[in-house]
């Protein structure tokens, strides 16, 4: 199926109207808006725990709720695995109880895993209000974890989460997508936590859908424009090892099939092997562009590209440059100018080793 | 639930609360000799007679109130019936070191404070009263404290909360808080008594009956002050 | 007063403290899944003319007891219409240890239901929602959620049910009748003491063992109730 | 039965309608302040003997009402501990309205305390010590948190008040007699209408009052409840 | 006073030890460490919400507990306000009157001005169950700057706000603190709204102050390292502008009084004055050492400096290059070696304008 879910809504709350009509592709989907706009309402509808007052909602081609029809699937046959904002762990059972409280033996994620990817093990003793705000959320992650939902639906869920936890979670709720092919949507208010996930976003304002593909579409689109102007750009990717070899006493990670001269340095903590892969993020404000290499600069990474587009939104130019994948670059009007940039140009890619995010997510 | 399975053995007494002491003395004699069990069930007549009426398997019923009696009569659930005791009626005041020479008429027609009797609309021993103070003039119900049962007239005699009250004369010498006065000659009401009904046409319920019109009963009833004929 | 200091209990009053604990005790256990099913209805689902179930269901409490004991009368008795469709069948309710239980029952069952209801209203819907969408059956998500959150309620509910059974006199006499080692209870008892002048220590002896009954009912659900808390918080 | 369909009410049954709402409606008002405080003292304060001070207020509740009229009237009796001593103010409660009413009060505040204390054990703690943190007093977040939060618990309680009031018997019958158009309220002239021969009409019509009444104050209560849900949520 | 707040206490909750012995300065303090690591415990002591079991506690000369003298000044007598991390709202008042709860008549904050900063005029009628957990944060927030706090105590407050909020509330935050002179500590994870906010961090793990002072300090602190090196690190300062200037068609911004080449090129999107104040915010990982200056290059700004110092943290050399202020610039080992960067030596810092954050706080 190429589009497993289909909603067409209409719900009025106070003088809140959610309106949305979109399909939602398969995979990752990062929801991304403003504060108000309507994202947590929607999860909880396809939850089904709330109910639009009109319309239809189609996941994976089971009709879950449709007006015309009378039909409205309770929630607890969606399994549809909505993590809360608000956590709602059960103050009257221990964490252990509240973890397994979805959970059926047999279920394919397992509880060790869960509690040691979490880090929760020291509170399986304890209660919810025993716990602080961080801990909380993650037993409300694992919780969902361990149910075995067919979607998994996190709303905010890093919120109370430092970079470390954030950096175990998000490649783990890749894999888990890989390893079950579970559809994900996941709210958040950190659009590079978001693009690390997926480069698939449904971006909402004021109730509505306003832009849903990929990143780099969205980020020319008009509508979605308003709302993704208000952030920082990211480019973020996913790269297959092919060649890993040592250069001036650094890692050089070859991502593209064909030996090129186009090479990742990087400090990587972990041991990767070929074969794994890396999701490695940077801004495209932190890439310079140059029409050659340049020396005695503390700048490692100097990869050749061409420039396929230079699109301006605002007073910021985009230079997207394929350098064996695609990447954004921001620069100025009046560098841009300087320049000399055009479509089609050669250019050098000037990034920090230091300047790019790394997540390994294994094979 | 030891639900009652009436056995041959076996027979129910419906009878006024306030018969409790002599009603079980009784029973008590009747079950020794006979080896039988006698179940008692001590409420107020008018419930024992919605009770009875209602389907309740009593054997004997023994009322404090004529009109329960006769009620019972009306509906068919009586067999028999008849007098089984006779009461009389006194004057009482609670307890007091000074025995001053109190006369009923000073203490009904001038009351300083409450008169205790039952209430006349359904306590016997209350219409009994009514018809005592007609006969000495009082006809203001003003001063008048109308109590659930005869008992709790007694019991506002015995707490002082009034000045004086009518209560059955047996009742008054129980009581050792409260000090009779007068007894009320037995032209002035009408004849005050504690009736028997037999209600179930059992053998056993027949002898029980007859029981106690017997000289044995006659003797507890006499040591509790009644009077028999 | 000497009787008074007697410590230990005559047999008219073993017989009474062992008539009314059976009672009170299987009143309120029977009455305990009826009350928390009906407290959740209340607080949970909306139905057609519900406010007229509940306002039913509080009628024992308005009227006097004796009237409710009445009515039961009429209705179990055996001219009743139930009591003699019963008979029928061979069961007789009305005058017996089971009618000193129903008329608890009924006399009390507004306490308890009202108890469990208020304490179901409080309990947050949005985790019953949560517990929904972990899969769990509509009777898990009361069993596991609901009845534990609202646990002091039925709690409460259940000792309601208890005490005022204890204390019950009116229905169980009319209903139930006042027979020794049968439906003679404490309360019963204590009336018939009353009833006969002199007996007043005994009254009064049968008056403290109700009270040191409920205290140590009362304590009891204090502790149970404390060690709930200290469970949750 | 064609008395029971007569619409107007007979004269004595005006007066008891009038005495029963008057001694319900003070009962209720009148121990709702009490009720309040002392449920929130049980659910929120720690003292010592706190379990038996529980304990005791619940006492009205195991004992059959008319002992609870009998220990009344020991008290505030003309030669009672109280009473004589109210006397030489030249006050007398026993057999009066006032009386009826303290007895209502008394047999109904346990029902009415034990809702509010539990509401109050149920409104989350962590919403007064925000209270707090903003400066709020005691009174404050007690008048403007706790209360609020509690409400259905105190409406509860104060239904709770006044319908066990409208039902209370032996309690008004001991303490406060039966006196037409003071202290003879619906359930004092039913029973004197139960325990007469062929008044079984007039008993049923007062039965039908009660509950009407009933049905009026649930359906009330039910209509305030839903309006202060409908608020919150 | 130099050291306003004096904190030795201790506290046992369950398994976990809270054992905080330390000063924090006036003005405004990041609080920062892992989940769990008793930041909530800590603040929830400070308010009086929870008691410790032993210890003393002097804010601002006043001691708020003192085991030893039997000394316990209630919470409502603290001003101490705390902002909880799961809002507490009360949810049977309208939002106005939640955030009237604790105004007062002339308080120095006004209802409008806190309404309209947070964008919550549309949610006054509303109850809190009718309001989005982004609104409630920020309602939260609302009434607890409306209530005229002593101090103001922040426990992730901008953990469901988006990018949009936080820069406006950021900087406001400085506003207040700089007029009313009301110290402030923020718990949050995101350390990069922390310094924007401030330099003075106090880093907790474990129950433990393990840290506490200016964040360059702290970055080479051996304990604090262990919590902050699972971050990234920031440089964020606060710099008054001397004048402005039109350098190839963008704005240059000189921070210093003697007119110099080292300026700043930035795109700010408000229209700034000289005398204003900027907060700018570049990571260390995204400035590049050279030389020499570098041409046909985007990195537009290529600020001359010294360097101060040369640093080791595990793999990774820091450099504190002077350039007018002091940043942090972060480089590879083999780079270092490669330019032969020594203290002292004179350098350029290349960054681009756009991988600038930039913050204004006006005057
Ligand atoms: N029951 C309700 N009545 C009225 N308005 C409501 C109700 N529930 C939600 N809203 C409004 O709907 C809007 C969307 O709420 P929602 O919780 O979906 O936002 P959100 O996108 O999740 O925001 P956030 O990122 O802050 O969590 C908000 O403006 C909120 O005020
Ligand atoms: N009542 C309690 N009983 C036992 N442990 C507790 C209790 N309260 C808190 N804790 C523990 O204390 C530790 C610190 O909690 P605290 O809420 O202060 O953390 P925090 O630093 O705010 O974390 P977060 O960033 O996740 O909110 C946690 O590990 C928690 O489990
Ligand atoms: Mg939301
Ligand atoms: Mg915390």
């Amino acid at each position: 199926m190429s589009a497993p879910v289909y909603i067409d809504i209409r719900s009025q709350r106070g003088n809140f109207q959610l309106a949305v009509k979109t399909f939602i592709p398969d995979g990752i989907v990062g929801i991304f808006g403003p504060s108000g706009s309507g994202k947590s309402s929607l999860l909880k509808i396809m939850a089904g725990i709330e109910h639009p007052d009109n319309g239809q909602i189609i996941v994976r081609g089971r009709e879950f709720y449709n007006r015309s029809c009378k039909i409205k699937v309770p929630a607890r046959k969606r399994k549809m695995g909505l993590v809360f904002q608000e956590g709602r762990l059960f103050p009257h059972m221990s964490i252990r109880k509240n973890l397994l409280f979805g959970f059926e033996d047999g279920a394919a994620i397992g509880l060790n895993e869960v509690i040691d990817l979490l880090e929760i093990r020291h509170l399986l003793n304890k209660k919810p209000h025993q716990c602080s705000g961080g801990e909380q959320q993650r037993v409300a992650i694992g919780r969902m974890l361990l149910s075995s939902p067919e979607v998994l639906m996190l709303d905010e869920p890093f919120s109370s989460l430092d970079q470390r936890l954030r950096r175990s979670i998000i490649p783990y709720l890749i894999k888990i997508h890989q390893k079950y092919h579970m559809p994900i949507w996941v709210v958040s208010h950190d659009i590079c936590d978001l693009l690390m996930l997926t480069n698939q976003l449904m971006i909402m304002n004021n109730g509505q859908v306003v832009g849903n593909g990929s990143y780099h579409e969205l980020l020319f689109d008009s509508l979605a424009t308003s709302v993704l102007q208000q952030e920082d750009e990211i480019n973020a990717v996913r790269l297959p090892i092919y060649h890993i070899e040592q250069v001036n006493g650094m890692k050089a990670y070859h991502y593209q099939k064909q030996t090129s001269s186009n090479y990742l340095l990087l400090d990587v903590d972990q041991e990767l092997e070929i074969g794994d892969q890396l999701i490695v993020s940077i801004s495209p404000r932190n890439i310079s562009l140059s029409l050659h290499q340049v020396d005695d600069i503390s700048t490692r990474n100097q990869l050749a590209g061409e420039i396929t587009s230079i699109k301006e939104r605002g007073k910021k130019v985009f230079c997207q440059v394929d350098i064996g994948f695609s990447v954004l670059v921001e620069i100025t009007r009046s560098a841009c100018d300087k320049m000399g940039l055009k479509e089609g140009m050669n250019i050098y890619c000037l990034f920090k080793s230091s300047s790019v995010k790394i997540l390994s997510v294994g094979k | 639930g030891d639900s009652p399975k009436k056995g041959a053995n076996e027979i129910t007494v419906f009878a006024a609360a306030s018969f409790t002491d002599v009603i079980t003395e009784i029973a008590q004699r009747f079950e020794q000799e006979q080896k039988v069990k006698v179940r008692l069930n001590l409420a107020a007549s008018g419930t024992l007679a919605r009770q009875i009426e209602s389907g309740a398997q009593a054997d004997v019923y023994i009322s404090a109130n004529k009109s329960w009696m006769d009620y019972l009569e009306e509906k068919n659930y009586s067999k028999e019936s008849g007098v089984l005791a006779r009461n009389e009626l006194v004057l009482i005041i609670p307890k007091s070191e000074v025995q001053e020479d109190l006369k009923p008429e000073v203490l009904l027609m001038y009351p300083k404070n409450r008169i205790a009797i039952g209430d006349p609309g359904y306590v016997p021993a209350g219409k009994y009263a009514m018809q005592v103070l007609k006969a000495f003039d009082v006809e203001s119900e003003e001063h008048l404290l109308l109590c659930r049962d005869v008992r709790s007239a007694l019991m506002m005699v015995e707490l002082g909360e009034v000045d004086c009250g009518i209560v059955y004369k047996t009742d008054a010498l129980q009581s050792t808080k409260v000090d009779i006065i007068y007894t009320f000659p037995e032209e002035m009401h009408d004849p005050v008594a504690y009736y028997q009904v037999l209600v179930s046409s059992g053998a056993l319920a027949k002898e029980f009956y007859d029981y106690l019109y017997s000289s044995e009963s006659k003797q507890v009833l006499t040591n509790y002050s009644f009077k028999t004929d | 007063m000497s009787e008074l200091l007697t410590i230990g209990l005559t047999e008219v009053e073993w017989s009474a403290l062992a008539v009314s604990l059976k009672v009170s005790l299987l009143c309120a256990f029977l009455s305990l899944p009826f009350a928390v099913l009906a407290g959740w209805l209340l607080a949970r689902k909306e139905f057609r003319g519900k406010a007229v179930v509940e306002a039913f269901l509080h009628v024992p409490m308005v009227m006097p007891p004796v009237t409710t004991g009445y009515l039961l009368l009429l209705m179990f008795g055996t001219n009743g219409l139930l009591g003699s469709w019963l008979e029928t069948l061979g069961i007789r309710i009305a005058f017996s240890f089971d009618a000193a239980v129903l008329a608890s029952i009924i006399v009390s069952f507004p306490l308890a239901v009202r108890a469990v209801k208020q304490a179901v209203e409080m309990v947050d819907k949005r985790l019953e929602d949560a517990a929904e969408i972990l899969g769990a059956s509509r009777w898990r998500i009361f069993f596991a959620v609901t009845v534990p959150l609202a646990f002091p309620g039925i709690l409460s509910g259940f000792l309601l049910s208890f005490t005022r059974s204890l204390g019950e006199f009116g229905a169980t006499i009319t209903f139930a009748g006042n027979i020794f080692g049968e439906t003679r209870t404490i309360p019963l008892a204590l009336f018939s003491a009353m009833q006969t002048p002199g007996k007043e220590s005994e009254a009064f002896r049968l008056m403290l063992l109700s009270i040191v009954i409920s205290f140590i009912a009362m304590l009891a659900s204090e502790l149970v109730n404390r060690r709930y808390k200290k469970e949750l918080y």
